[in-house]
């Protein structure tokens, strides 16, 4: 029974991880209403861009300073991907983003790739070694940090996204964009600043999920965006609190059926379990007001 | 329009006495993008140096007496299965006599199987290319087409005398444990066809092994099986990148084995640099290390080029040394317009081969069309691999 | 011909119809008016289907249409336009209407073969007479989102009359119509019931409904306040007030 | 010339995959599902091909059938969603037959060694066309026999009014609804269709690389098989062998002399392709 409890638990907390991914990829699915499945990657680019910049500029990485790095690198990339992946695409093709932001994920895959001759690169963990032991029951402390942050991250977009201007033009620009540039919004300004938001957002979730893992390889990015959508499906599209809670919901999910049925259907039993929602839940765990 | 026409004239005739010096050209192929790339760029300056050195020394001798320089020109096959196939096709296009590579195993397979089966079997329109591996190195590959040779490690030799010499090395291991990166084909081969096999043939008592896949990053449950298995050796037959994040979740969960194994493709800078910490004392027999004088002067000139010296790279340095000799053996002609017969020529020369002067001492040809080559044991020691046994 | 028996509609607590009654016979023309927000366009998309009833019951030639899906009513006859123009843009003029030949004469006349996969050319024929009645018998393969708003609205029309409706639902054909337009429009309506076709008009342009309907029901708040012919209904008390505000 | 008739191959098998997205995004349906089926018809020619022995043709059929009734199986519940869960429900689709076939084994004893699908391990030596002397220009041509003949289909279909009413479901659910067309019967119908073409193209894709392995059938490919059609445009079929050409032909091959700059450009260059042709490479119908 412990056995059971201590999967369902590390699974639970390493959800974490996809909560964090999750929350990005809903706010540019859900409620930006973009196409973009470069966002797995610009995560991890915008990772590698911390430690790099700080590994060049001191030579040793010390991980709260990679993290601020993450997140610039991550702001960064989140515009340059708006500026070839959606700036210049006129709207009346939606398919046309889906196809560019593809180009930009092949394409910051292989300059990390370039830049590191494809080698796993080691990231700097805070509180890695911190382990929560009760008698034989044990906590992973940088998992629960990366849940906190997790939460963090949810309460800051929550009161961006329905507390300022800059939440109300993202959600007027998303919903019709032709009608919100009536109304005077820049709506260029408005999309490259939530962009950028967005990008920040995915350089934390790169950094910490590098930190949980220890390494950093381009082999990430795909688990990474295939999760991160699954997470928005089973969380809501557009709902930051369901991104969070299926996160950890998928996370105890998948960990529990590789203890019980192995690696190799593991996966096929988070497909199944996707199912269950498209079929019996369409709108997920919080359905948005439609 | 005058002056144009004799620069023309002039041209020529220069780039006729530049004919004269004849050229064989041998096409390299591998990895050079994707999460593999360190090992094409590791070959590919393998390659290169060598052709360097042996052309340093006055190059190939050829049918006619007079001496070749070697051409090499290297191919990325980006690790899929279609680019391999439509490199060796246009590998067989160009004036190439011989094509070293891939450095997929999952490449391997399909390239091979678009060979010629059976030489000499006019039913069969299979491609009469030969190919000699440097890299590829899954359990029993050369196997499917008499035109594919490989010059890779036999891990089953390895692997027999690494646990047999654990045994005196350590005396009290009996129980193994594994752990396996389930979706690569070489990593499942190695343990199941390979370690396990070893393991128990030497005597262990094999406890069992868990299983995840190439882009895991969660080992919570499989480190937790190991940790209840409680084994004497851990032996990982994974990658480097699986390889790191499986000993980072032991040092979490504090499981220390009292030896640590790993797979021969970890044997290289990657895992250094992924978790030289967590790495400290793993063992692996490898087929290459600097330790002989040959060995130390391939690695200097290979780091010339700009790539790094591994078991892997060096079976290509291996390779080119093997083909200059086979192809001075069978008197390759070098000239352009009997290229199939100098590639059949070549085949034959390597089918004919019973042993091979290699960078750790003789490796033996076996019937199949593989390698037995010398090796000895590595182990992480402070951030580097260092030799713990030599067994020649 | 079609009858609305107590047919409600609730979208959470808004009350779009509630509770109307309405008889619309073979061969008239019915018209539907009242203030924006008064159900019309909900009264359409429930007769065609768009929608499921909250309550009450559509019966159709005598036939319950509880849930006979939406292109099934449209093969029992009953065809309609759109208040915002809803065509194929990126098809051209005519095949908006091929698109549309789904009555069941169409596809009794031809197998499953020829009527799906079969060639352009007798299509074309058929079309092209209909594309006459319209006016758009030069625009035949103009694509349909390069046409003028008038253009757009007469395809609109022509596709629905393309599945040989027995009843034709307008919802505000005329809106953002110009004088000469809208005679225009009066004019192919008339011609249209002289083919025998029950229309129900729904239309905020007074005079167009006035000279074209036989009756005239008028709703408010998504009830029915009164019936009757244009004139009764033009001097009825209740319908100025409705109207006129100060309701 | 080998490496050309392999290269022509190679589009062939591409276009094919790529066919098989551009009839069901004619119904507005982006289906990531179309590697699943390529992945069904690959295995099932295959084992035919090699375990039964068939002949390449029937084996083919077979996969194509199968192919066209696990689309119009996978079709129906498709049709409760929409938009970006449809994206991902077809996504979890294509991965699940990909885990699926990472599990299946099934090996017979031919002559001393056991062939056929080995899990992991993948299937090995489907090597019809070596076996039966086919030489490459011969596979090329069988290859575009086939491509030929779902390209004149597919144009046939444009051109006849099941192509106006697949078009019009993509451009207007509502109003094509309401003009008669039954929503379920086209959308499926263009599921099965492609279903098929997949799985065609999946069985001489078996039969090229003669050794399959559930990598091979993984997201990427899914996803290039969406992106030929909308790189290429949906204004014909000539759009996704435009797109197939731009990729495979020039992107893969034709910059291979620029040695590591060709990887970094591949992704750039599709980015380029669709800010300057949003619309496709042949732009929109007269637009």
């Amino acid at each position: 029974m412990l056995d059971f409890l201590q999967t369902l638990s590390d699974g639970v907390l390493f959800g974490a991880t996809y909560a964090l991914i999750g929350i990005g990829f809903t706010l540019v699915f859900g409620v930006m209403h973009k196409l973009n499945l470069s966002y797995g990657a610009a995560s991890v680019g915008g990772a590698y861009c911390g430690l790099m910049i700080v590994k060049a500029l001191l030579g040793t990485t010390p991980a709260w300073l990679v993290f601020l790095g993450a997140l610039l690198g991550g702001g960064v990339l989140g515009w340059i991907v708006y500026v070839l992946c959606f700036h210049f695409i006129p709207l009346s093709n939606p398919l046309a983003p889906l196809m560019s932001t593809m180009g930009m994920l092949l394409l910051i895959d292989e300059v990390i790739v370039h830049l590191t001759a494809g080698m796993p690169q080691n990231y700097p963990a805070v509180f890695d070694d911190v382990m929560l032991r009760f008698g034989e029951f044990t906590l992973r402390g940088d998992l629960l940090v990366v849940f906190a942050v997790a939460v963090l991250c949810m309460i800051g977009l929550l009161a961006l996204l329905y507390r300022t201007r800059l939440g109300l033009a993202t959600r007027a620009v998303a919903q019709h964009a032709v009608a919100a540039e009536l109304c005077g919004i820049r709506v260029a300004r408005v999309n490259a600043t939530t962009f950028v938001v967005t990008g920040l957002l995915g350089g934390i979730a790169g950094a910490l999920i590098g930190a949980s893992v220890g390494a950093l390889s381009p082999l990430l990015t795909t688990p990474l965006t295939v999760k991160g959508l699954i997470v928005t499906v089973i969380g809501g599209l557009g709902s930051i609190p369901g991104a969070i809670v299926a996160g950890l919901l998928v996370g105890g999910f998948e960990n529990v059926f590789q203890q019980f049925r192995g690696v190799t259907e593991r996966d096929m039993y988070v497909m199944l379990l996707l199912f269950a929602f498209l079929v019996f839940r369409p709108g997920g765990l919080f359905p948005a007001k439609s | 329009m005058k002056k144009i026409a004799i620069a023309l004239a002039v041209a020529l005739a220069a780039g006729g006495a530049y004919a004269q010096e004849k050229t064989v050209k041998i096409a390299g192929f591998g990895a050079k993008s994707g999460v593999v790339r360190s090992f094409g760029i590791n070959s590919e300056a393998a390659l290169i140096a060598a052709a360097d050195v042996i052309n340093k020394q006055g190059g190939v001798k050829l049918a006619d007496g007079s001496k070749a320089k070697i051409a090499v020109e290297f191919y990325d096959d980006r690790c899929t299965a279609e680019e391999g196939i439509s490199i060796i096709r246009r590998i067989y296009g160009t004036d190439a006599v011989v094509a070293v590579g891939p450095t997929c195993s999952n490449v391997a397979e399909p390239l091979y199987g678009i060979l010629q089966k059976k030489v000499d079997d006019k039913g069969d329109s299979g491609l009469q290319m030969p190919v000699f591996t440097d890299v590829a190195i899954k359990v029993g590959l050369a196997r499917i087409s008499e035109w594919a040779f490989r010059n890779v490690p036999n891990e089953t030799t390895m692997y027999s005398s690494l646990f047999y010499w654990l045994k005196t090395k350590y005396p009290g291991v009996q129980s193994v444990y594994g752990g396996v990166e389930e979706d690569f084909a070489h990593s499942r081969a190695s343990w199941y066809a390979v370690m396990k096999d070893r393991a128990e043939a030497n005597g262990y008592k094999v406890i069992g092994n868990s299983k995840w896949l190439l882009n895991d990053t969660n080992f919570s449950t499989q480190v937790r099986e190991m940790k209840n298995a409680n084994a004497d050796i851990v032996a990982i037959s994974a990658h480097p990148f699986t390889t790191c994040g499986v000993l980072k979740e032991m040092q979490r969960q504090g499981v220390k084995p009292k030896v640590l194994v790993g797979l021969t493709s970890s044997s290289s800078l990657e895992t250094l640099q992924g978790c030289a910490k967590q790495a400290e004392g793993i063992i692996i027999p490898t087929s290459f290390a600097p330790v002989t004088k040959e060995g130390k002067a391939a690695a200097e000139t290979t780091a010339k080029f700009k790539g790094a010296a591994d078991l892997h790279s060096m079976a290509a340095w291996e390779n080119m040394f093997i083909l200059k000799q086979v192809m001075e053996a069978e008197r390759i002609s070098g000239d352009k317009n009997q290229l199939q017969a100098d590639r059949r020529k070549i085949r034959d020369g390597l089918a004919k081969l019973k042993e091979t002067q290699g960078l750790l001492g003789v490796t033996r040809r076996t019937a199949d069309r593989e390698a037995d080559k010398p090796y000895l044991f590595v182990q992480a020691r402070g951030g580097n691999w260092v030799v713990l046994h030599n067994p020649l | 011909m079609l009858e609305l028996k107590a047919v409600s509609r609730y979208f959470g607590g808004v009350r779009a119809v509630d509770g109307l009654e309405l008889t619309v016979n073979e061969g008239e023309i019915v018209g539907l008016i009242g203030p924006n927000g008064s159900g019309k366009s909900t009264t359409v998309n429930l007769i065609a289907g768009l929608f499921p009833l909250t309550a009450g019951e559509i019966v159709f030639r005598k036939q319950p249409l509880r849930d006979v899906p939406v292109h099934k009513r449209l093969q029992l006859g009953i065809a309609r336009t759109f208040q915002n123009i809803r065509l194929f843009g990126q098809l051209s003029v005519w095949q908006n209407l091929w698109v549309a030949q789904n009555s069941p004469e169409d596809r009794a006349r031809r197998g499953f073969f020829t009527r799906w996969l079969g060639g352009q050319t007798q299509a074309r024929e058929e079309i092209a007479q209909l594309l006459e009645f319209s006016a758009l018998g030069n625009k035949h393969n103009e694509l349909a989102a390069n046409l003028s708003f008038g253009e757009q609205r007469r395809l609109e029309l022509a596709r629905a009359l393309a599945a040989r409706p027995k009843l034709l639902l307008l919802d505000e054909p005329a809106a953002g119509m110009n004088a000469e337009e809208i005679s225009q429009l009066r004019q192919r309506i008339l011609d249209l019931r002289g083919k025998g076709i029950t229309i129900l008009l729904i239309e905020h342009v007074m005079e167009l409904v006035m000279g074209v309907a036989d009756r005239i029901a008028v709703l408010n708040f998504g009830q029915k306040i009164a019936e009757g012919t244009p004139a009764q209904v033009q001097n009825d008390r209740v319908v100025k007030k409705a109207y006129l505000g100060g309701a | 010339m080998d490496f050309y008739f392999g290269l022509a191959q190679t589009v062939g098998i591409h276009t094919l995959l790529g066919l098989s997205a551009y009839i069901v995004l004619l119904t507005g349906q982006v289906s990531l599902a179309q590697a699943a089926f390529f992945a069904i018809g690959a295995y099932a020619a295959g084992m035919l091909t090699v375990l039964a022995g068939w002949h390449v043709v029937p084996a083919l059929g077979v996969g194509s059938i199968l192919g066209a009734v696990t689309a119009c199986a996978a079709g129906f519940p498709a049709l409760r969603v929409k938009g970006l869960m449809l994206v991902v429900a077809t996504l979890a689709f294509g991965e699940g037959v990909r885990l699926f076939f990472f599990n299946f084994d099934y090996q017979v004893a031919k002559g001393e060694i056991r062939v056929g699908p080995l899990g992991g391990e993948g299937f090995r030596q489907i090597r019809f066309f070596p076996e039966h002397g086919w030489a490459t220009g011969e596979v090329m041509l069988f290859i575009w026999v086939f491509v030929i003949g779902v390209m004149a289909l597919l144009w046939w279909f444009d051109r006849s009014r099941y192509g106006a009413v697949l078009r019009s479901v993509g451009e207007d659910e509502v109003a094509a609804q309401s003009v008669g067309i039954n929503l379920t019967a086209v959308k499926v119908s263009a599921m099965t269709v492609g279903g098929a073409i997949a799985g065609a193209g999946g069985g001489l894709y078996a039969h090229y690389t003669t050794h399959i392995e559930h990598a091979n059938f993984n997201v990427l490919l899914a996803t290039f098989a969406i992106a030929y059609p909308i790189v290429g445009g949906l204004r014909n079929v000539f759009g996704t062998l435009a797109a197939v050409i731009f990729v495979q032909a020039f992107l893969i091959e034709g910059l291979r002399f620029l040695g590591d700059w060709r990887n970094l450009l591949f992704g750039a260059l599709i980015v380029l392709a669709m800010n300057l042709r949003p619309h496709g490479l042949f732009g929109r119908r007269g637009a």
